[in-house]
C-alpha cells in the first residue's frame, strides 16, 4: 500500500481558501484511488476552526498552531512541513499553485531532495507512479511528466482545476503547538496593501461581455450589462466604445487597454482586429457573435453566431437565466 | 549594488497553430519558430537595470542554454548588463532542480547583493527556479514582486496575492526576488544597441567548468508526452434561427461550466 | 486631480483640455522677441456656449484667460503673462453665411484668412475680403481685434471699419451682439445703433470676440500687381498721393529692404489693380502709368517695373529666415504719410545700429489718409544676442513713432506704457472705467493694456 | 543626446511657426496636417513637433509619454514639406524622423511603437504574426513563387497578412496573370520592407531590413519589382539606392498604366459607378505620381471619375501613415483624418472611394463603418476595380 497523501490546506481573511477545498476533493479521490491515508494541514494562529471543516475530506488532520503563524507566510511554513514530512514520508504533499505555495514549494522541494511539480490541471495514479498533467506555452499544450523513484513528491495544483467534491468523512484531528524560536527578521512581513481598482478591475474577471462599436449607442449597453450579469460578469470592450464615451477606459481591452485572462470572454460585435485580441487572446474560451461571417474575432473564437447581437443578446440572457434556475 | 538577473530564451508562440510537437512527442517543432527573451525576465532585466542607474554597481546576465542562447544575452547586454555568461547545456524541458544546481554554482562564483529571475516562463511556467535557487545559496526571497524599491542593504517590495491584494516585506541583502510583470515598462532594445553589444564579450561555460557532472545532473522530474488540448482551431459555429442558436449557446456554456 | 481641468474637460471634452508640459511650453511662446511665459491650462472650444461655460468658470474662479487666433501678433499680445487658461479659438472655424447681395460674411472667430479667401474664390467669385499681409493661418477674429488692415486698406480701410456686427462673450460670461444681428435682423450693418465700440483694438482685453460679420467687396476677374520704382523717398508721398487719387488701386504698399543688396535703398511700389474685362484693365493701368506715374517715368526718377497677373498669397514668415533664425518681430505704426521719407531714413539707421539687415514697408490705408508703417527686425532664435539686438531696436522704434508723431499699431508691452503714458488723461479714465466695467476681476488677457496700473 | 549632438541642430530652430505647414496646396482647409487636424493643439502641429523636439533635446521639457505621442502621431505624409514656403523644409521630416530615432535608441518609446518593431525584429511584419504565415494569402492562386521571372511582385506586410488587403493582393495577382505578366512572389520568404521601420526612427533595424532584401533580391537575379504597396514603392525607390539596388521599381498601378497602353489589358468588360480616388502619401507627394491611377481608372468604361475638394498634393492623409495603421495614435475620433477624409469622399456623391494602397484601404474601410455610411460609400482598390473590369470574379 502507498503511504499517505498530504495537503495543505491555505486559508486567508479568516476563511479557508477555494482551492484547498479543490486539492482536498483532489487529494481524497487519489488517497481512495490508491487505498491510503489522507493527511490535511492547516497551520496557523488558531487552526480550530478549519482543522473542523477539512476533516470532512480527510483521515487524520495535523492542526499546527502558533501566535507568530497569523499570516500565512513562507518561511515559518516551509520549517513546519519540512518537519512533518520528514517525519511521517508522504507520498505526495499536495497545495493550490497561489502567491504562497510560489513562496513555498520550491525551497521545500530543494531542502527535502525531493520532485516538484507545479501549476499541475491532473495528477493521476498509474500503477503506482504518479502522472502530472501540465498546461504549457499558454495553453496551446498539455505535457505530461512522471517523476524519478522517490519517497515523496510536491505537487501544486492550478486553481479551478479540481472540481470540489464534498467531504463526508471525521477525520480525527491532531492538534499540534509548534514551537517557534527562529525569527525571521532577514524578511520582514509589512502587512497587507490592497490594490487600489478604480471602480471596477476587468483583469480580475472570471467572466467578460465585451462590445464593439456595432452596439451602436450607449443606451443599448445596458442590454449587454444584463447577460454579463446573468453570467456573474464584467461588462468590457474594444477602443471605438471608449473613444465615443459609452464605456470608461478602465474596461478597455486591447493593445492600448487592458490584458484580460478570463474563464470565457465573450466578443459582441468585436470585428477582431489584432489591437484587439492581443488583450484577449489568453482567454480560457471565446465566444464570438457578429454579423460578418469573415470577422477574424471567429479565427480566434471557440464558439461563434454569425448574427446581429440585437437579435441574439436578449434570448440568450433569457436562456441562460432559464438554465441557471434548474 | 551587484546584481546578477536570470534569464531565459522562449519561443514566440502567440499563434497557436504556429506549434507543433516534434517526433520526439517530447519537444516542439523549432523549423519556423521566433524566439525572444522571457517576458517576465524582460521586466526582471528591466528593475535590474533601472536599479543600476540609480545606485550604481554591476549587473550580470546570466544564462544555461545553448549556442543559440547568445541573443538573448546580446539585448540583455544592450539593455544595460555589463557581462552575460552562458552556462552551455541544454535544458529544453529540463527539471527546474538541475537548472537551480548550475545557476546556484555559477553566481556562488560572483559578487553579487542582489538576483533577479522572471517569475515564471512562457513555455513551461513552472515558476520555480528563483525560490530554489535563493534555497541553495540560502538567501532570503520573494517571488511576485510587483514593486520593488532598493536601497543600501535592503530592499522593500510588495507581492501580488490573489485577489488583487498585495503584502509588503523588507528584505534584507543579499536577497532574489522573481519579477512580476507590470512592475515597469521594460525599454525598446534597438537593433543599434545589440549591435553596439556584439562588442561587449559573453562569458561561455560548461558544467563542467562549474565541477558539475553529469551524475550530479540527474533530473527528478521528466517529460513522458507533449499533447495537443483538445480545443480545436477556430470557432465551431453555432447556426440555425436565433432562438434555436442562442439555446445551444447557453447550453455550450453550461456544460463549460461558466455557470 | 485639478478640480479646474476637470471643470474645463467638462466643459470642452478630455482632449481639449491640457495641463502636459508639452501644451503649456507651446502656448507660452510668442513668436516675436516677448519672454514667454506658461499657462496653467490650454484649451480649445468649438463653440460660443463652451467659450461663455469657461469664461464663467475663470471669472469665478479669478483665472486669466488669453484667447488667440493665429497666434500672430508678433508683440506679445497671446502670452499668458499671468498664467492662467490660453484660448485657442482656432476649432471656431466655420463660416455660418454668405450674403452675395449685400456682401457680407459671417463667420466664427477662428475661421483663418487663407481659408476665407480660398471659400470666396470657390464658392463666390465675384467676392473678395481685405487679407491682411499675414500668414495664412491668421485669423479673422484675431486681424480685427487688433484693428488689422488687409489688401483692401486703400479702398476701404482697417479692417475693423469692415465689421457688420459681432457676437462678444463678455469676461462675465454673458453674450453680447452689436449691429443689426442684436435686434434679431439679419448681420447687414453696425450701425445706427448707438456705438460701444468696447472690442475692436482691445486686443482680446475687453471680451472675446466668437462671431463677426465681414464686409465682402467686388473680387473682379482679373487681379494683378504692378511694381514701380523711386530712387529719391522724398518723393513717395506725392507719389503715393498721385496714385491714390486715380481711385484705381486696390492696394498701394512702398517699400524698402536691405535685402537683395543691388535693390538697398530703392523705394518700390506694389500696385495692385483689378479688372473684369481687358479693356478695363488697360484703362486703369494707362490711368495709372502714364497719367499718375508718366513724368517720373520721363524724368527718370522713377521706373515701371512690368505688371504680372494674379495675386500671390502673402509670405511674410520667409522674414524670419533672413538670419536663417526662424524669427522677426516689427513695430508697426499708424502714421501720416508725409512721414515717409523720415520713417525710411531712421528705421534704416537704427537697423544699421544693431547690425539687422533693415526691412521698412508703408501700406496706404484710405485715400492716403495715413499709413501702417512698419520696421522689421529678423533675430536668431537660437542666438539670444539677436534676440536682445532686435527687442533693443524694436524699443527704440516705438519711441520714434511716438516722436515722429504717429501711433503704434498694436503695441506690445513696451510700446503700451509708451502709449498709456501720453494717453489724454480722460481718456485714459474712461478706458479704466470701460475696463473695470466689462472686467471687474481683470481675467481677461491681463498684463496687456493694464491702463487701470 | 543633447542639442549640440543632433543631427540638425543647425536649422532646427529656424521654423518660425507660422503655420503654412497646416494647409493643403490650393488653401482649402487650414487642417490638412493629420495630426493637427486630430488634436487641434498647436503642439500637434509641424512647427509644434519641431519646437518641441528642440525643446526637450536642450532640456527645456523632459521625454514623455506625451511628447512621444505628439511626435508619433506624425503619419510622415508630407503636407508639411510641400507647403513649408522656407529653405529648411526638405528636412522637416528628417527632422522629426531624427528626433524618434533619439527616443528608439534611448528605448524609450511608445509600447504600441515597442510592439511594432519588435515583432517586425521578431517575424518581419509589424502584426506579430509568424513568418511561416506569410504566403497564406497565396493559396488558390496559382502565383508562382518567384524563379527568374520578369517581375518580382513584392506584396509587404499589410498585403501579406490584413485579411481585407490580401483580397486586394490576390486581385492584382489575377490581374497580372490574365494581363500575361511573367512574374512571380517570394512567399515566407519575403520580408518587411522597412519604409515605417525607416519612418519610425528605428534606422539600424532599417539599414538591415534594406541590407538583407537588396541581397535577397540578387541572389535570385531579380531585375524589376512591382509593389503593391506605394510605402514598399517608396522604401525601394528612394531609400535603396544606399545600398546599391541593383533592380528597378514601380508601383503597380504604374504596371497597369502601361499594361493598359500596351493593350495587354482588356477593360473593356467595365466598371459601371462614380468613383473618386484617394492619393497615397507615398505614391503622391512623395513620389509625385498622381496620374498612374486616373489613367487607369479613366481608361475603364463606366468610370465617372469625381475628384474630392483636396486631391494629388493637397489630399489629406488617411492618418495611417508612420506606423500609425498599427500604433493608431489618430483613430477614436469623428476628427481621425481617416473619418473626415472618408466625409469627404462621400460629399462627392460617389459610390466608390478607390485606393491604391493597402494601408490606406483599411484605414479609410474602418472609418465608412465608423461612419456608418457602408450602404452608401464603398471602399475598393484600384487592382479589385480592374480586375472586375476584366471580368475576374
Amino acid at each position: 500500500m502507498m503511504s499517505s497523501i498530504f495537503v495543505m490546506a491555505e486559508h486567508r481573511n479568516q476563511a479557508l481558501a477555494d482551492i484547498s477545498l479543490q486539492t482536498l476533493s483532489k487529494g481524497r479521490q487519489l488517497a481512495d484511488q490508491a487505498q491510503t491515508e489522507l493527511l490535511a494541514v492547516v497551520i496557523g494562529k488558531d487552526t480550530t476552526a478549519y482543522a473542523e471543516q477539512v476533516a470532512k475530506w480527510a483521515d487524520r488532520v495535523i492542526a499546527v498552531k502558533n501566535d507568530r503563524l497569523e499570516e500565512p507566510l513562507a518561511e515559518p511554513y516551509q520549517k513546519i512541513l519540512a518537519l512533518l514530512i520528514k517525519e511521517r514520508k508522504p507520498k505526495i504533499v499536495l497545495m493550490g499553485h497561489t502567491s504562497l505555495a510560489m513562496d513555498l514549494a520550491p525551497p521545500l522541494s530543494v531542502e527535502l531532495e525531493v520532485p516538484l511539480a507545479t501549476d499541475c490541471t491532473d495528477i493521476s495514479l498509474q500503477n503506482g507512479d504518479v502522472i502530472v498533467t501540465r498546461s504549457i506555452h499558454n495553453g496551446k499544450l498539455n505535457a505530461a511528466y512522471s517523476f524519478a523513484p522517490c519517497e515523496t513528491v510536491i505537487i501544486t495544483g492550478r486553481v479551478g482545476e479540481f472540481p470540489i467534491e464534498e467531504g463526508n468523512r471525521h477525520g480525527q484531528i491532531e492538534e499540534i503547538d509548534f514551537p517557534l524560536e527562529e525569527e525571521f527578521n532577514y524578511k520582514k512581513f509589512e502587512g497587507y496593501v490592497a490594490q487600489e481598482v478604480g471602480g471596477v478591475d476587468i483583469t480580475q474577471a472570471e467572466v467578460l461581455v465585451s462590445v464593439g462599436r456595432g452596439i451602436k449607442e450607449k443606451e443599448n449597453i445596458e442590454m449587454v450589462q444584463k447577460l454579463a450579469e446573468v453570467l456573474g460578469g464584467e461588462v468590457s470592450c474594444s477602443r471605438p466604445v471608449v473613444d465615443y464615451g459609452w464605456l470608461p477606459s478602465e474596461r478597455q481591452v486591447g493593445l492600448s487597454g487592458k490584458t484580460v485572462k478570463p474563464k470565457l470572454y465573450l466578443a459582441l460585435a468585436i470585428s477582431g482586429a489584432f489591437q484587439h485580441v492581443v488583450g484577449m487572446k489568453s482567454a480560457k474560451m471565446t465566444v464570438a457573435i457578429n454579423k460578418d461571417a469573415g470577422a477574424p474575432i471567429f479565427k480566434v473564437a471557440n464558439f461563434g453566431i454569425v448574427d446581429d447581437l440585437f437579435k441574439i443578446v436578449p434570448i440568450l440572457t433569457r436562456k441562460i437565466a432559464e438554465l441557471k434556475d434548474d | 549594488m551587484d546584481i546578477i538577473a536570470c534569464i531565459k530564451r522562449v519561443p514566440d508562440t502567440s499563434e497557436a497553430d504556429a506549434i507543433k510537437i516534434d517526433s520526439s512527442q517530447r519537444d516542439i517543432e523549432k523549423s519556423g519558430l521566433a524566439f525572444k527573451i522571457n517576458d517576465w525576465d524582460e521586466y526582471a532585466l528591466e528593475a535590474a537595470v533601472q536599479i543600476k542607474e540609480k545606485l550604481g554597481g554591476t549587473l550580470t546576465a546570466v544564462t544555461v542554454g545553448s549556442q543559440e542562447w547568445n541573443d538573448i544575452l546580446r539585448r540583455a547586454l544592450a539593455m544595460g548588463a555589463d557581462t552575460g555568461i552562458r552556462i552551455d547545456h541544454d535544458v529544453a524541458s529540463e527539471d527546474p532542480h538541475i537548472v537551480a544546481l548550475i545557476l546556484k554554482t555559477v553566481i556562488q562564483r560572483l559578487p553579487y547583493d542582489l538576483v533577479l529571475f522572471g517569475a515564471q516562463s512562457e513555455d513551461f511556467g513552472s515558476g520555480q527556479l528563483g525560490a530554489m535557487v535563493a534555497e541553495m545559496l540560502g538567501i532570503p526571497h520573494a517571488t511576485l514582486a510587483v514593486s520593488l524599491e532598493a536601497r543600501e542593504n535592503k530592499v522593500h517590495i510588495s507581492r501580488e496575492l490573489e485577489a488583487g491584494t498585495l503584502e509588503s516585506y523588507t528584505i534584507e541583502l543579499p536577497a532574489l526576488l522573481t519579477i512580476h510583470t507590470g512592475i515597469n515598462q521594460p525599454r525598446y532594445i534597438s537593433l543599434g544597441g545589440i549591435k553596439r553589444a556584439m562588442r561587449k564579450e559573453l562569458q561561455v561555460m560548461s558544467p563542467n567548468d562549474l565541477g558539475l557532472s553529469v551524475d550530479m545532473l540527474i533530473p527528478m522530474v521528466k517529460l513522458e508526452r507533449l499533447e495537443l488540448p483538445s480545443k480545436g482551431k477556430g470557432a465551431e459555429l453555432i447556426t440555425g434561427a436565433p432562438e434555436e442558436a442562442a439555446e445551444q449557446m447557453a447550453k455550450t456554456l453550461k456544460e463549460a461550466g461558466i455557470f | 486631480m485639478d478640480s479646474i481641468r476637470q471643470a474645463l474637460a467638462e466643459i470642452v471634452g478630455e482632449e481639449q483640455v491640457s495641463t502636459h508640459p508639452e501644451e503649456l511650453y507651446i502656448y507660452s511662446f510668442d513668436l516675436g522677441t516677448t519672454e514667454p511665459h506658461r499657462p496653467d491650462y490650454a484649451v480649445a472650444p468649438r463653440t460660443t456656449e463652451e467659450v461663455q461655460g469657461i469664461v464663467k468658470l475663470a471669472n469665478k474662479e479669478k483665472i486669466p484667460v488669453v484667447p488667440l487666433g493665429g497666434g500672430l501678433s508678433l508683440a506679445g499680445l497671446a502670452v499668458p503673462f499671468k498664467g492662467g487658461i490660453a484660448l485657442d479659438l482656432k476649432r471656431m472655424d466655420s463660416i455660418i453665411e454668405v450674403n452675395e447681395e449685400a456682401r457680407y460674411a459671417v463667420v466664427e472667430c477662428g475661421v483663418s484668412q487663407a481659408q476665407m479667401c480660398s471659400y470666396l474664390e470657390r464658392y463666390h467669385p465675384t467676392l473678395t475680403h481685405s487679407e491682411p499681409g499675414a500668414p495664412g493661418t491668421a485669423t479673422i477674429g484675431g486681424n480685427i481685434a487688433i484693428h488689422g488692415q488687409g489688401d483692401l486698406a486703400q479702398p476701404y480701410g482697417f479692417n475693423s471699419d469692415m465689421v457688420n456686427g459681432l457676437e462678444v462673450v463678455l469676461p462675465t460670461g454673458e453674450v453680447c451682439r452689436f449691429g443689426s444681428c442684436a435686434i434679431g435682423a439679419s448681420w447687414f450693418t453696425l450701425h445706427p445703433l448707438p456705438d460701444l465700440g468696447l472690442f475692436l483694438g482691445w486686443g482680446g482685453t475687453t471680451g472675446i470676440i466668437t462671431k463677426i460679420s465681414l464686409r465682402l467687396f467686388p473680387c473682379k476677374k482679373i487681379r494683378g500687381v504692378g511694381l514701380f520704382v523711386v530712387e529719391d523717398e522724398e518723393l513717395v508721398p506725392e507719389v503715393m498721393y498721385k496714385l491714390t487719387h486715380t481711385q484705381m488701386a486696390e492696394d498701394i504698399i512702398a517699400f524698402s529692404q536691405a535685402i537683395p543688396p543691388f535693390t538697398s535703398g530703392l523705394q518700390h511700389f506694389t500696385i495692385n489693380l483689378a479688372a473684369d474685362s481687358e479693356k478695363e484693365l488697360e484703362f486703369k493701368q494707362e490711368i495709372i502709368w502714364d497719367d499718375a506715374l508718366g513724368e517720373y517715368i520721363r524724368s527718370g526718377a522713377g521706373g515701371f517695373l512690368g505688371f504680372s497677373r494674379g495675386l500671390d498669397r502673402p509670405v511674410v514668415s520667409k522674414t524670419s529666415d533672413w538670419r536663417k533664425g526662424g524669427g522677426f518681430e516689427y513695430v508697426g505704426s499708424i502714421m501720416p504719410i508725409e512721414k515717409y521719407p523720415e520713417c525710411y531714413r531712421r528705421g534704416r539707421e537704427i537697423s544699421e545700429r544693431h547690425g539687422i539687415p533693415y526691412t521698412v514697408l508703408g501700406r496706404c490705408i484710405g485715400i492716403a489718409h495715413a499709413m501702417m508703417f512698419s520696421w522689421t527686425y529678423a533675430f536668431n532664435r537660437a542666438d539670444p544676442e539677436t534676440v536682445k539686438q532686435a527687442r533693443g531696436a524694436l524699443h527704440e522704434t516705438d519711441d520714434l513713432v511716438l516722436e515722429l508723431g504717429g501711433t503704434i499699431w498694436k503695441p506690445g508691452l513696451y510700446g503700451q506704457k509708451l502709449v498709456v503714458d501720453r494717453l489724454d488723461p480722460n481718456t485714459l479714465n474712461l478706458m479704466k472705467k470701460v475696463k473695470q466695467l466689462l472686467d471687474p476681476n481683470g481675467i481677461m488677457n491681463p498684463g496687456n493694456w493694464e491702463v487701470s496700473r | 543626446m543633447n542639442l549640440a549632438d543632433y543631427k540638425y541642430a543647425d536649422i532646427i530652430h529656424r521654423c518660425f511657426r507660422c503655420g503654412y505647414c497646416k494647409f493643403p496646396v490650393n488653401w482649402m482647409d487650414a487642417n490638412n496636417c493629420p495630426a493637427y487636424a486630430r488634436f487641434r493643439m498647436e503642439t500637434y502641429s509641424c512647427g509644434g513637433r519641431l519646437w518641441l523636439t528642440r525643446a526637450w533635446l536642450s532640456g527645456e521639457i523632459d521625454w514623455s509619454d506625451h511628447l512621444a505621442e505628439i511626435l508619433y502621431s506624425c503619419t510622415a505624409c508630407k503636407n508639411c514639406e510641400v507647403k513649408c514656403p522656407l529653405g529648411f523644409s526638405v528636412d522637416i521630416l528628417n527632422m522629426i524622423i531624427a528626433a524618434k530615432a533619439e527616443m528608439v535608441e534611448s528605448g524609450r518609446i511608445l509600447s504600441s511603437v515597442k510592439e511594432f518593431l519588435e515583432n517586425i525584429q521578431r517575424q518581419g511584419n509589424p502584426y506579430g504574426h509568424s513568418r511561416v504565415k506569410r504566403g497564406e494569402w497565396l493559396e488558390g492562386t496559382g502565383i508562382e513563387p518567384y524563379q527568374g521571372h520578369d517581375f518580382l511582385y513584392y506584396v509587404g506586410c499589410v498585403g501579406s497578412y490584413d485579411a481585407r488587403a490580401q483580397e486586394v493582393a490576390r486581385a492584382l495577382g489575377k490581374v497580372l496573370q490574365k494581363a500575361g505578366v511573367s512574374f512571380g512572389v517570394l512567399g515566407n520568404d519575403e520580408n518587411c520592407d522597412g519604409n515605417e521601420v525607416n519612418k519610425l526612427g528605428e534606422e539600424t533595424l532599417f539599414e538591415m531590413l534594406a541590407e538583407e532584401n537588396v541581397a535577397q533580391f540578387k541572389r535570385l537575379g531579380i531585375q524589376k519589382v512591382v509593389t503593391l504597396s506605394p510605402h514598399s514603392y517608396n522604401a525601394m525607390k528612394n531609400d535603396y539606392p544606399r545600398f546599391n539596388r541593383g533592380f528597378d521599381v514601380m508601383h503597380y498601378t504604374q504596371l497597369l498604366e502601361s499594361l493598359l497602353s500596351d493593350g495587354r489589358l482588356d477593360v473593356s468588360g467595365g466598371f459601371d459607378a462614380a468613383v473618386t480616388y484617394h492619393d497615397p502619401c507615398f505614391l503622391g507627394r512623395w513620389n509625385d505620381e498622381y496620374e498612374a491611377a486616373r489613367n487607369v481608372l479613366a481608361a475603364i468604361p463606366g468610370i465617372q471619375l469625381i475628384e474630392m475638394e483636396r486631391n494629388r498634393d493637397s489630399t489629406l492623409c488617411c492618418g495611417g501613415g508612420g506606423g500609425n495603421f498599427y500604433i493608431d495614435l489618430l483613430g477614436g475620433s469623428e476628427r481621425s483624418p481617416a473619418r473626415i477624409r472618408v466625409r469627404e469622399a462621400h460629399a462627392t456623391k460617389a459610390r466608390i472611394l478607390a485606393v491604391a494602397c493597402p494601408n490606406c484601404l483599411t484605414m479609410l474601410e474602418d472609418a465608412v463603418k465608423a461612419e456608418g455610411l457602408e450602404e452608401e460609400l464603398v471602399v475598393r482598390d484600384v487592382s479589385e476595380i480592374v480586375a472586375e473590369a476584366c471580368g475576374i470574379t
